[in-house]
């Protein structure tokens, strides 16, 4: 248990010591909903309704962009040698570095993203539910980021690849987060959205040490 | 650290990038033995090293140990030194090692440094060393997180003079505590081998 | 079948397409597979392969 | 895991079987072709283009069942690391991905009369669009990765990826759809499928099964001779 704390400690300072990967993705955010208006025009109500949609597709590709950063520095300097070596299995390992991006990235995103939504001109109302579905979402997303980093780590342009991997899986995690976040006037609540939100990160929870692992242990052959 | 007794390997053969590594290898490393494995580049000398670590399985043959950690495996028990330093730049001398002392469990950092006096550079941030330097970090995890078997690829490489005698220094000590080394080199190590073990290209030779 | 039906051009594209691309991967697999059986074969004539 | 063993059992086998595979699905499509066309009646509301059925139907449970031979053979190369497992699954992708292309567009082609839309985002043409993404993040995988050992074993975990979040995406597709449009009026065919209207259904279900089968054997043999020429290449480049 010390190591599996000792690596997500270890990776929190490093990403904070390499310009924070939140700040980066934080900017590209702010600029994709900057371009936003002036593509779709300034009518306040159509922003207003696309508001929930753009800020999660936003929040979807910003994690993304960072997704071959969890892995790729420490297959380039062999660590992952040596962390496969370490007394707990390469699953935690794997599990390990998809937590610290979800503290690093993903989560921070996750919680500023809908401040964005001001300049959308987002509902009031639809504020609160839209920030707890990204905040649930957030853990899902870093976990099949990484699960795509893994998948790539070894490739020269892996980034693409993993782009076309990831974006399917998060479909669902789409689907949610917008019907949490539009639930105000939907049939259902907010709530059983959320439900879901969980149950998909629970989904990943499970799903991404094994698969991520296995994925790794082909390229350190 | 439960003393390991050997380390044996029977008819080991590697198959990696489509083709036959190496194939049909033999040997037995007991404690307190050095072995030194040689061969051309591209025989498959890391491959062997990769193999012992537990980072690929073999395609034919075994490679069993006696003593040790029986819930453990052999990777877990071992040191592996390679090409690459696994030190990260943006992280300090101190806080690199004392991420491996934390992670791989065991020995005291402070002593570890010391080992390669690397005390002076402690704050640096990695990024600042030189590649001698960084070498030096990277044998410093062999002091930082006591394990009997060590697997070192071409350790002395870019080591200068009082380095290298710290490292002979490090491995006899090592040895006479009844741990295990496999060195591949190509420059004398300056220590007698117990055993010499040279991989021919897709061969094996005694 | 009656071909004066109205949107019966959509039954017909629909069938067309189908029959192109399933065509299309037959021939395919099939020219792939037979052309990498000479190619297996003449290597084997030439004795150039130790294969067993 | 260095090359085939010896898949001579199988070649064996796909030798035998495979003229019989192949005849079969000729007749079967034959006989479906002129059930779907002939005898099958218009029917009362759609018209003639209920009988786009007959192939969308057939090519979309096509792909989702060529998934799943890619899945299920990904999981036998997992746990027997058979390269003929990987090879198996690596041959499949390119079959499902072409039928899924024909459940797409004939979907489409027969969208365009019913709801006058040549794309509805209509839950199952949704599923089927997501699949698509994912055979095509798969047959990725394999054109990204030079070395076929390091392919397959990564092509395993992301066909299994891929199989385990299906049903996910089914479910929440279905559910979205619910969201935005209360209930498609576009039902399979009207409430009841008339007998004369079900059996050419089967027949071409089944003659696209086979048929699947028939270019899957294909295929693999087909990649097998690849393997084998890729390796006596290598050996004479004296890499051996």
């Amino acid at each position: 248990m010390n190591a599996f704390l000792a690596l997500i400690a270890r990776d929190v300072k490093l990403t904070w010591r390499q310009g924070g990967g939140a700040g980066a993705a934080l900017g590209f955010m702010l600029t994709v909903i900057g371009l936003v208006p002036l593509a779709l025009g300034p009518d306040q109500n159509l922003l207003q309704r696309l508001a929930p949609g753009l800020l999660w597709l936003t929040l979807l590709l910003s994690v993304l962009l960072t997704a071959d950063r969890i892995f790729q520095q420490d297959y380039e300097d062999g660590s992952l040698d040596i962390l496969a070596m370490g007394d707990q299995p390469l699953e935690l390992v794997a599990l390990a570095k998809a937590l610290a991006h979800w503290l690093t990235t993903s989560l921070p995103l996750a919680v500023l993203a809908p401040l964005l939504g001001f300049l959308l001109n987002i509902a009031p109302g639809g504020l609160w539910p839209l920030a707890a579905g990204m905040m649930l979402g957030s853990l899902a997303l870093s976990l099949i980021a990484g699960l795509g980093g893994a998948v790539t780590v070894g490739l020269r342009r892996g980034g693409l690849l993993a782009a076309l991997l990831i974006l399917p899986l998060y479909v669902p995690i789409l689907i949610f987060g917008i019907s949490a976040a539009t639930a105000m006037t939907g049939p259902s609540g907010a709530g059983s959205s959320l439900i879901v939100l969980a149950a998909l990160a629970l989904a990943a929870l499970a799903v991404q040490p094994f698969a991520a692992a296995a994925a790794l242990r082909a390229y350190l052959r | 650290m439960t003393p390991l007794r050997s380390v044996t390997a029977t008819s080991l053969a590697c198959y990696r990038g489509g083709r036959q590594v190496f194939s049909g290898l033999e040997f037995g490393l007991a404690a307190g033995q050095l072995m030194e494995v040689r061969g051309p580049n591209g025989t498959g000398k890391s491959s062997l090293l990769r193999m012992i670590a537990g980072l690929n399985e073999p395609s034919a043959g075994s490679l069993s140990f006696d003593g040790g950690d029986k819930d453990k495996t052999l990777g877990q028990q071992a040191h592996y030194i390679a090409h690459q330093d696994a030190i990260k730049p943006a992280l300090t001398v101190a806080e690199n090692l004392a991420f491996w002392q934390r992670y791989l469990g065991g020995g005291d950092v402070a002593q570890a440094l010391a080992v390669f006096a690397l005390e002076h550079l402690a704050a640096t941030p990695a990024a600042l060393l030189s590649a001698g330097q960084k070498r030096r970090l990277a044998l410093s995890r062999l002091a930082v997180s006591p394990r009997p078997l060590w697997l070192l690829d071409e350790p002395s490489v870019g080591l200068d003079e009082a380095s290298h005698q710290r490292l002979v220094a490090l491995v006899l000590n090592h040895l006479a505590a009844g741990g295990l080394v496999m060195a591949t080199t190509h420059v004398p190590l300056g220590l007698e081998p117990h055993h010499i073990l040279r991989i021919e290209a897709g061969r094996r030779a005694a | 079948m009656d071909f004066s039906a109205p949107h019966i051009g959509f039954v017909l594209a629909s069938y067309l397409l189908t029959a192109v691309v399933v065509g299309g991967l037959v021939i395919a697999i099939l020219a792939t597979d037979r052309g990498r059986a000479r190619e297996l074969e003449r290597r084997k004539n030439a004795g150039s392969s130790h294969d067993r | 895991m260095q090359n085939f063993a010896n898949p001579t059992r199988f070649l064996a086998l796909a030798n035998a079987l495979l003229p019989w595979v192949w005849a079969a699905a000729l007749i079967l499509l034959g006989l479906g072709l002129y059930g779907a066309l002939i005898t099958a009646p218009a029917d009362y509301q759609q018209g003639e283009t209920v009988r786009i059925m007959y192939v969308h139907v057939p090519a979309a449970w096509l792909s989702l069942f060529a998934y799943g031979v890619m899945a299920f053979a990904s999981a036998i190369a997992i746990i027997f690391r058979h390269p003929l497992a990987d090879a198996a699954a690596k041959v499949a992708a390119p079959i499902g991905a072409a039928f899924c292309f024909i459940a797409l567009a004939t979907g489409s082609l027969w969208g365009k009369p019913m709801w006058g839309a040549w794309w509805v985002w209509d839950a199952r043409l949704t599923s089927m669009f997501v699949l698509m993404l994912f055979y095509l993040g798969y047959i990725a995988v394999w054109q990204a990765v030079e070395e076929w050992d390091l392919a397959a074993s990564i092509a395993r975990v992301v066909a299994l990826v891929g199989a385990i979040n299906i049903p996910i995406v089914k479910f929440s597709v279905d559910w979205w759809n619910t969201l935005h449009q209360p209930s498609s009026v576009f039902k399979m065919g009207g409430p009841a499928i008339s007998n004369d209207m079900l059996w050419p259904l089967l027949v071409m279900g089944l003659a696209f099964n086979i048929l699947f089968v028939a270019l899957h054997l294909t295929a693999l043999r087909s990649e097998i001779a690849a393997r084998k020429l890729h390796r006596l290449h290598m050996h004479d480049v004296g890499a051996l």
